[in-house]
């Protein structure tokens, strides 16, 4: 693997290390829920990488299906969070 | 019409998809862009949209991307730098737009502008609240949404 | 034969249809029966007093060696005579007895039932059949006992009878078991033909222990001999049948059968005469405490079983001979006397002798029968039980081993009977007339019948003994190692037995002299007898649900953590010990990841953590999600992209799931105290260790070929795909699939149903009454 | 190609579809359900009548050879299993027609009872370790959805344990599929056995041997790991409980008969002893938790635990006439405990209540149902001439003739014990009177045809009852039969790989 | 990176384990999650790890060149994916309805049914 | 050339990534915290799929690379919008440093409706929606 | 009464929910060749569904459903033990695939790929049945207690 990509996908995994510490601190539901949302958008990028990197295009089909459907995690929560589900964070 | 229209841009999605460009393919994808349209015919209404369009699209694009790279790296120096240089509130833009999809492609271009990000349309859809990063300007960002508003509605007229 | 019995049965099973053709005659009509089967093996008397003996064959479990083969000798034969006889009287008397009872029919069904048991565990030649045969006696008599079922007293007695039978009966069978074992077979004859090896094995003392166990429960005897009288909670011609001829008389019979085969050694001789010298005495000592008539008799019955049981333990051709004479004898003045008991009870209404006196004139022909009767039970001359008691004596006297102590235990025995008889007989019948419930006359004939047989038959054969020799020779031969030749007579001369059999007399008439005065007396003993052997059964019962609930208590706890731990730790304690033990773990620890591959292991890890530790929940759930999504992407950097692809949507449809489901949960508490945190984190610290362990041991031990080669070479030229996990999931391996779908399919019934249905709202039937568990 | 290898499987999956296809129609479903069965019972009958004359049959699903593919393998002892199944589910399905609520009727109850025992009979046929983990899935998914059918609060608390520790079982068996699959690179069972042979380090499988009993040993509810049970098994409808009782711990026997004669065969000194310590302990435990209880099914629920040692005792032995015994055990247990639990139903059909201490007074109004009870029942304790009492019988000649004198006199005990509940239950139900003599009857008269349909299956099973005690030899030789193929694992590897050794990669 | 893995299936079993222990029904639940993914990862992991060649057979060809990740524990993981997502869905439910009707979230009033 | 473009476009789409990643955890508040992952990730994944499209250089490929950034285009506005809306509304706490706020007047908690402080008589009520209730 | 959705939500789950029941149509028909395959497909499908009842409401999806969830697991399961059946006319061992070509548009049908399109109703199916009861109980317990659990 080159240099670029491996430096690349430090720095994608140090995003997603940052990604989770927003999740872990917090502090409101909405913040966690942003941090998940970004942690797949990384994921989308770090499997292109990852494509890349070993040659191997058939993994762009994870990504595609990541990007069409990981968001509705969030739609999931901002639903529960607008119909007023007891809060407790 | 509309039908039509939409049935061929599903019948293009699944070539791409496929990326099988093949004749045949590309009418394998129009019998499922049908089929699917046929689903939800009832929920879908009048659609405004129109693939003789394309020059104009183009130059959106070009324009959108711009402002894209442009402000997200305004947004990125606020990051790295420690202090915050930035002013954020909650502003209402009023709309041009009139139909559903009009609104909803403006208010998803605002979001992915750098700096501005949709919250709500209001229930009578006059308005767009958007909560934007740089208030030091009110007015000039008030003219650049207006100027996207602009040129996006001219993709649909 | 085999079919006579099989067809009894059967015949039990259509009472219920007989009673509604014959109505109240019903009980004649099937006396009928076994009468026929008396005559069938009168026929074959010459034969069997010549010596000889029939073995029916007929095959049932071959494999497990088991046959219904029936083995006639002189013992069955006696056995099968005084139960067919007796039973044929009993059903008559029984007729008249329960005349317009209720459940009259279901009576017949059993008893006819429990007949045909008696009859087939005598016959039995193989072991199993025998057991067989012993526990529908059990079953059958249980019925019996708690015929007037409604009476909680009845039940109580019903129960303890059966789990002391059945209990017995269990050993009987490991006993059996060992002996089959040891014989290298499960017929008695062939058994009783090799009893020298037999004695001689390592299973022997075992196996006798566990026989014994069965035959004592069985027979009452001492120290298990207190079921009986509460036993006589039954109808009376069930206590008659039950308790002179038949039931009781199984462990006796099953003793004697195996006399050849295991009697005769010390342990043998000791055990059979220590313990029935005991339980005569006892059963002696018992009876005359009571004023109620049927426990009267039925602890002198215990004594008489104590007797049988004494003489097949002296087991020498002396003994054997008063064995035969005394088993006939009780078998004929017992079941006399429990009909007249019987008899007793029905016309004036109390069992109570001590309620009843002067009946003699009232009922002249029950109370000669009763005369008869007592008379031989007392041991006078010139009736059979004389004889018997004579023959004891003298069989006592022979013994080789605690010969004093044998007979000082014989002789009370003796004395107290004579009393007992007395009472039985005098009491009711005798003396000034006292007022009874109801007003007694002599009975309907069919209730005479039985017990004036049988009396007669005490009378006839102690008149004329030497009708009996050929009989007892041929039995006491057959129970005996070598040719019994008996030689009976009222008259041996004046000898010690005689003097014994006087000087009883003389006890016996005092002891019923001053009975009030001796029960009195032994009333004081009341604190003793509640320690006895019976208050060991109770306490045995209660403490067996004493140690239930304890035990369900602690294991059955509703904790769910405490069946979660359990289960964890024994995994951990079978799994930890092979892993250490059969296995010595040898792993390499070589890490060889890119940076990014460490993270995502990390993230993963961390995801999990903190759904750990979040309090709320639906961050935790977020939580998850990361460990979701980390997995995903630790499935893309190892060349598994629909796994990836399957594990991302899951992971996003579980978080849509658990946000419409928590929608309606409460927020986590924090419930549990530091301790249990502690405790549940070491426990969850183990299992980690452990399945980290269990991976490096496989990572790194001996690993064989992979059969998905052949997938991979396949796939495309055979299944016709180029994704080889598709072609697996949907050819290789398409039933895991075909299940799969089904368990989804399942899962969303389930979902929908626990949803959309609420039984206690829903219900559109008013019946039945919701399923619900009532507490 | 012989269909009645997969049928069993595929007809109830069928009439599961067909059902669920059809959940509108309340006559289709009860059509199907009894159609359904009876075909299942018909096929599986067709295949324990091919295999005694054929030997072990085995199809190759996909017509992928072993050890690629899955093959469905049908020994004797599967077959038994699956005639055992059809049996069950045939006199479930017709005591459902009467005892079944509409509400659960129109909610899903007869496609679950089909994919119930579509999973059973899987588990039964298959020849693959981790298909088997498929039906034991289905099966597993099934029965939570049975068990929570009309969500009382019983049910809710009772499924939530059920639920919990048998998903505990099922990762148990997972990770030690995934342990195996890393050792030996194969997962057809025959394959397992025969890989396994071949490996040096012998340790490594009794640790995988442990995993399994565990993981079965949840499922067939052993000590100490049958917690689940006790816990929900009275808290069904009847009818799914008599399922339950009948068929459900019997699969996880089942697997540890498979896993334990034919792949973990190498070291019974190990293996097989903590199996018999496992059995007395079972036994045991069981019987006493009967002792403590009051409540019809509770007791028979217990009971379903300490009969289950009997069949692991027999396992644990591992002498041919201890398995002789165990199979023989389970086909007259699931008969027997099946058949309690439908009088169990009728019982509370007609008094309301599990309750003992509420009930009584049936042998007076009711004698047909007295002795109905009383078949299984002194059968269950092991009373002659009945099923239990053979089955018993054996388990304990075999311990003597081993010489376990241990686990005999449990065992020996054990039946004394469960003797003492069968007669609890009659004193209390049967016997004594009721306790409000004027109120005898509160619930409202039971039809003509509910009743037939609910007595009918009891008899029936009744007879198997009295049949195969009165006629022990058929069934010996087909459990002796079975036991002789399960102690020769060379045949059953023969028949699902073939003579060749080539075929190992 | 199969030892690395190792241990972190280990930790996350554990943390499944705690989780299980705690008396609060949701965590119950959110614990058998993780417990499924752990086991899943564990097959996974077990069979071997491959970088870069997933079990895909290039077109216009018969067979993979060179090595390919096992395929069967990935179709016997994704297998139990779906299972282990049925099974939690529906106890996922089941946690919901015992707390609507039982009103109690805590484990430890759930215990009416055994004793 | 290709490669150095193609190097560019990873090493940029990753830095922006990580910005978008470190902005969430130094942003002072929701909304901010948004603005600075929707977009720089969204620019990020596109141009890392660039770079895809360049490297494989394969139409089904390239198809491919397109399809995510079209995907990610439009999931990504949609999902910080939902997000966004109900953080505000559930009453996420905004920076100190907030200069104003149009919207919050104009919300009413109570009834849900968002007026546009344009009302007339005739539009003030609610459009009609062809959603049912839910 | 809290809205389904709101106007950006419904609009882009118009423009999506087709968009992602093509892909999940395309994931099914190429899963033999490429990652993909039933189950995948079908959760797509399912994902799709859920975002329409998101924006829409319950009933709108059933109204674009047409057909009972619990139809679709029933039909799909039915469609999967089906086609095992083919192989046994044959003669083969069920399960055993068979291949056909239709003739006109040379597509390659077989007994796989129908049982994938049972896998894939029966995901669908099973997925749609469960959220959506737990989204109607939801329904009738909030019309209970209307507009109670609202605190922002
Ligand atoms: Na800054
Ligand atoms: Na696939």
């Amino acid at each position: 693997m080159s240099t670029v990509i491996l430096l690349s996908l430090a720095l994608m995994c140090l995003a997603l290390c940052l990604a989770f510490v927003r999740l872990f601190k917090g502090p409101s539901l909405p913040d966690r829920v942003v941090a998940l949302e970004l942690f797949s958008s990384i994921l989308v990028g770090t499997i292109g990488l990852v494509a890349i990197a070993t040659d191997v295009p058939s993994l762009l089909d994870v990504a595609i299906v990541m990007a069409l459907m990981a968001f509705m995690a969030a739609i999931g929560f901002a639903r529960f969070l607008e119909r007023g589900g007891p809060r407790d964070d | 019409m509309i039908g039509a229209a939409w049935n061929l841009l599903l019948g293009f999605a699944w070539v791409v998809l496929t990326g099988d460009f093949s004749g045949r393919n590309l009418l394998a994808g129009l019998v499922f862009g049908y089929v699917v349209l046929a689903l939800i015919q009832s929920q879908v209404p009048a659609l405004a949209g129109h693939a003789q369009r394309l020059p104009r699209l183009i130059m959106f694009i070009g324009f959108f991307l711009k402002e894209l790279v442009l402000a997200n790296l305004k947004v990125a120096f606020d990051i790295i730098t420690p202090p915050w240089y930035m002013k954020p509130g909650v502003i209402a833009m009023p709309l041009k737009a009139s139909n559903e999809f009009e609104i909803a492609f403006v208010a998803n271009l605002i979001s992915l502008t750098p700096g501005t990000l949709t919250l709500d349309v209001s229930d009578d859809r006059r308005v767009l609240y958007i909560h934007a990063m740089f208030l030091d300007d009110e007015d000039e960002l008030r003219r650049s949404l207006a100027e996207l508003e602009r040129r996006a509605l001219e993709l649909f007229h | 034969m085999q079919l006579a019995v099989l067809m009894g049965f059967l015949l039990a099973a259509v009472a219920p249809l007989l009673h509604h053709w014959f109505g109240g005659q019903t009980a004649r009509v099937m006396a009928a029966y076994p009468a026929l089967i008396a005559v069938w093996l009168l026929g074959l008397a010459p034969e069997i007093l010549a010596g000889e003996t029939l073995l029916l064959e007929w095959a049932w479990v071959p494999g497990l060696d088991i046959s219904l083969t029936f083995f006639i000798d002189g013992l069955a034969w006696l056995f099968a005579m005084l139960i067919t006889v007796i039973g044929a009287l009993v059903l008559v008397y029984a007729g008249e007895y329960l005349r317009g009872h209720r459940d009259l029919a279901r009576f017949l069904v059993i008893i006819t039932a429990f007949m045909m048991s008696m009859l087939g565990l005598v016959l039995a030649d193989n072991l199993v059949t025998l057991f067989v045969f012993w526990e529908l006696t059990s079953i059958t008599s249980y019925l019996l006992i708690g015929f007037n079922h409604t009476d909680p007293e009845a039940r109580k007695s019903a129960l303890q009878g059966l789990f002391v039978t059945a209990g017995g009966g269990l050993a009987l069978l490991a006993g059996f078991a060992m002996l089959g074992v040891a014989g290298d077979s499960w017929s008695l004859v062939e058994l009783n033909a090799q009893g020298e090896a037999l004695r001689e094995h390592a299973l022997y003392a075992p196996l006798l222990v566990c026989v014994l166990l069965g035959a004592f429960t069985k027979s009452a005897q001492f120290p298990f001999h207190f079921w009986l009288p509460n036993a006589m909670a039954a109808p009376t011609p069930v206590s008659a049948y039950l308790h002179s001829a038949t039931m009781v008389k199984a462990g006796i019979y099953l003793l004697a059968r195996l006399h050849p085969s295991l009697g005769g050694t010390e342990l043998w001789v000791i055990t059979l005469s220590l313990v029935g010298a005991l339980t005569m005495a006892t059963g002696a000592f018992l009876a005359i405490q009571h004023t109620n008539i049927k426990k009267l008799l039925a602890y002198s019955t215990i004594m008489a079983l104590g007797t049988l049981t004494m003489l097949l333990g002296i087991g020498t051709e002396g003994a054997l001979t008063a064995f035969v004479v005394f088993l006939l004898a009780h078998s004929l003045y017992k079941g006399a006397l429990f009909m007249v008991a019987g008899i007793l009870d029905h016309e004036t209404g109390t069992k109570d002798v001590t309620a009843m006196g002067g009946l003699r004139p009232l009922m002249p022909r029950t109370a000669v029968v009763a005369v008869v009767a007592g008379l031989s039970l007392a041991g006078l001359p010139p009736l059979l039980g004389f004889l018997g008691k004579e023959l004891m004596f003298k069989a006592v006297l022979e013994a080789d081993a605690w010969r004093w102590l044998i007979l000082l235990l014989a002789f009370t025995a003796a004395f107290l009977t004579l009393a007992v008889a007395a009472v039985v007989v005098l009491r009711p019948f005798a003396g000034k007339r006292r007022e009874t419930p109801n007003a007694p006359h002599d009975p309907h004939r069919d209730m005479l019948l039985g017990p004036a047989l049988l009396a007669g038959l005490s009378l006839v054969f102690g008149l004329a003994p030497g009708l009996l020799e050929g009989l007892v020779s041929a039995t006491a031969s057959g129970i005996g190692t070598a040719e019994v030749a008996a030689h009976l007579t009222l008259w041996y001369g004046v000898n010690l037995p005689l003097m014994l059999s006087l000087v009883s007399l003389v006890l016996g008439i005092l002891v019923f002299r001053h009975w009030d005065r001796v029960r009195a007396a032994l009333a004081r003993l009341e604190p003793l007898m509640a320690r006895g052997p019976e208050a060991g059964y109770e306490a045995m019962m209660r403490g067996l649900v004493t140690v239930a609930e304890g035990q369900t208590r602690v294991l059955q706890s509703g904790y769910i953590r405490n069946y979660l731990v359990m289960t964890l730790l024994v995994l951990l304690g079978l799994v930890g010990h092979a892993l250490f033990f059969r296995h010595s773990p040898s792993f390499s620890f070589s890490v060889d990841a890119y940076f990014h591959e460490v993270v995502t292991a990390g993230l993963m890890v961390a995801g999990a953590v903190t759904a750990c530790v979040m309090r709320s929940r639906l961050a935790a759930v977020a939580a998850v999600g990361i460990m979701g999504f980390s997995i995903a992407l630790t499935f893309v950097l190892f060349s598994a992209p629909d796994l990836a692809i399957t594990q991302l949507l899951v992971e996003t449809l579980t978080v849509i799931l658990l946000v419409l489901v928590l929608f309606r949960l409460p927020r986590f508490a924090t419930l549990s105290t530091t301790t249990e945190r502690l405790r549940d984190l070491v426990v969850a610290g183990l299992m980690g260790t452990m399945v980290t362990l269990l991976m490096l041991s496989v990572l790194g031990g001996e690993r064989l070929p992979r059969i998905s080669d052949y997938m991979v070479e396949n796939s495309q030229p055979l299944g016709h795909g180029h994704n080889i996990v598709n072609v697996i999931l949907v050819d290789f391996r398409a039933l895991d699939t075909l299940g799969e779908m089904f368990v989804l399919a399942l899962a969303a019934i389930g979902v929908y149903a626990m949803m959309r249905f609420h039984a206690e709202k829903y219900d559109a039937k008013p019946t039945p009454p919701p399923e619900r568990y009532d507490d | 190609m012989m269909p009645q290898i997969a049928l069993p499987i595929l007809i109830p999956l069928l009439a599961g579809a067909v059902s669920l296809v059809f959940w509108r129609s309340r006559g289709m479903q009860r059509f199907v359900a009894v159609a359904g069965t009876a075909g299942l019972l018909i096929t599986a009958i067709w295949l324990l009548a091919t295999v005694n004359r054929e030997g072990i049959l085995v199809m190759h699903m996909g017509n992928w050879q072993a050890p690629f593919g899955i093959s469905l393998v049908a020994d004797l002892l599967g077959a038994i299993m699956v005639v055992l199944t059809g049996i069950i589910g045939f006199a479930v399905a017709l005591y459902s027609l009467a005892a079944t609520g509409r509400g659960h009727e129109k909610f899903g109850y007869f496609p679950l009872m089909h994919l119930l025992l579509a999973g059973v009979a899987g588990a039964f046929l298959t020849g693959d370790i981790f298909n088997l983990y498929v039906w034991f899935e289905v099966m597993l998914v099934a029965s939570f959805a049975l068990l929570i059918l009309g969500s009382e609060k019983a049910q809710m608390e009772g499924a939530i344990k059920y639920v919990t520790l048998n998903l505990v079982s099922s990762v148990i068996f997972l990770v030690a599929v995934g342990l195996l699959y890393g050792m030996v690179g194969t997962l057809n069972m025959a394959d397992i056995a025969r890989r396994i042979a071949t490996l040096e380090d012998t340790g490594m499988v009794d640790v995988l041997a442990m995993m399994f009993m565990v993981a079965f040993g949840i499922k067939a509810a052993a000590f100490p790991l049958f917690f689940w049970l006790p816990a929900s098994y009275h808290t069904p409808p009847v009818a799914v409980s008599a399922l339950f009782a009948g068929l459900l711990t019997k699969v996880g026997v089942y697997a540890l008969y498979r896993v334990f004669t034919l792949i973990f065969n190498q070291s019974p000194g190990y293996t097989h002893e903590i199996l018999l310590w496992g059995a007395g302990l079972t036994m045991l435990s069981g019987v006493l938790g009967a002792a403590a209880q009051y409540e019809f099914r509770r007791i028979l629920s217990f009971h379903i635990v300490s009969q289950i040692g009997y069949m692991i005792l027999g396992l644990a032995l591992f002498t041919p006439l201890a398995i002789i015994g165990g199979v023989f055990y389970i086909m007259h247990h699931i008969i027997v405990k099946t058949n309690l639990f439908l009088v169990s139903g009728i019982v509370r059909r007609l008094r309301g209540t599990y309750q003992l201490k509420q009930l009584g007074g049936l042998y007076r109004s009711h004698p047909w149902l007295a002795v109905l009870f009383l078949i299984p029942a002194l059968s269950l304790a092991g009373m002659p001439p009945l099923s239990g009492f053979f089955a018993k019988f054996i388990v304990i000649r075999a311990g003597v003739e081993a010489e376990a004198w241990g686990v005999t006199f449990i065992a020996l005990l054990v039946g004394l014990l469960t003797l003492y509940s069968m007669v609890k239950i009659w004193n209390e139900v049967f016997w004594k009177a009721p306790p409000e003599e004027g109120d005898i009857d509160p619930y409202p008269a039971v039809g003509h045809r509910e009743m037939w349909l609910m007595t009918a299956p009891v008899v029936g099973l009744a007879l198997c009852t009295l049949f195969i005690g009165l006629n022990a030899e058929p069934i010996y030789a087909l459990a002796e039969a079975s036991a002789n193929q399960l102690l020769d694992p060379s045949r059953y590897i023969e028949a699902v790989l073939g003579e060749s050794e080539e075929v190992m990669p | 990176m199969e030892p690395l893995m190792a241990v972190s299936i280990g930790i996350l079993f554990a943390t499944a384990i705690y989780m299980m222990l705690r008396r609060s029904i949701v965590k119950l639940v959110i614990g058998l999650m993780l417990l499924s993914n752990a086991a899943n990862l564990l097959i996974f992991v077990t069979a071997g790890l491959t970088r870069g060649a997933p079990p895909l057979v290039p077109p216009g060809m018969s067979a993979p060149e060179g090595a390919v990740a096992d395929p069967l524990p990935q179709a016997l993981v994704l297998t139990a994916i779906v299972i282990a997502f049925g099974v939690l869905s529906f106890a996922v439910v089941l946690v919901r309805r015992a707390w609507e009707i039982v009103r109690a979230d805590d484990l430890d009033k759930m215990k009416d049914t055994d004793t | 050339m290709i490669e150095l473009l193609k190097g560019t476009l990873i090493l940029v789409g990753a830095v922006f990534m990580f910005l978008a990643a470190l902005g969430l955890v130094r942003m002072p508040d929701l909304l901010t915290r948004m603005h600075a992952t929707t977009k720089a990730a969204t620019l990020g994944a596109t141009l890392i799929m660039l770079a895809v499209a360049l490297h494989f250089g394969e139409v089904a490929v390239v198809a491919r690379a397109f399809g995510v950034i079209l995907f990610i285009m439009i999931t990504a506005p949609v999902a910080a919008h939902v997000i966004g809306r109900a953080g505000y509304f559930v009453g996420a706490r905004l920076w100190s440093g907030t200069v104003k706020d149009e919207l919050r007047p104009n919300y009413d908690p109570l009834t849900h409706e968002l007026k546009s402080g344009l009302e007339t008589q005739e539009n003030a009520k609610r459009h009609p929606r062809e959603t049912d209730s839910d | 009464m809290i809205k389904p959705g709101t106007l950006i939500l419904t609009v882009a789950a118009r423009l999506l929910m087709p968009l992602q029941l093509l892909f999940s149509v395309f994931l099914l028909l190429r899963g033999h060749d490429e990652p993909g395959g039933g189950f995948i497909a079908g959760l797509v499908a399912a994902g799709a569904f859920a975002l329409y009842l998101f924006a829409f409401g319950r009933r709108a999806m059933h109204a674009i459903l047409k057909v009972s969830p619990r139809d679709l697991v029933g039909m799909g399961l039915l469609l999967g033990v089906l086609s095992t059946l083919p192989a046994w006319w044959v003669g083969d061992p069920f399960f055993t695939a068979q291949w056909w070509t239709i003739p006109i548009i040379d597509f390659k049908a077989s007994t796989p790929l129908i049982f994938d399109i049972g896998v894939y109703l029966v995901v669908l199916g099973s997925v749609l049945t469960a959220i959506s009861a737990l989204i109607k109980t939801d329904q009738e317990d909030q019309s209970d207690s209307e507009e109670a659990t609202w605190n922002p």
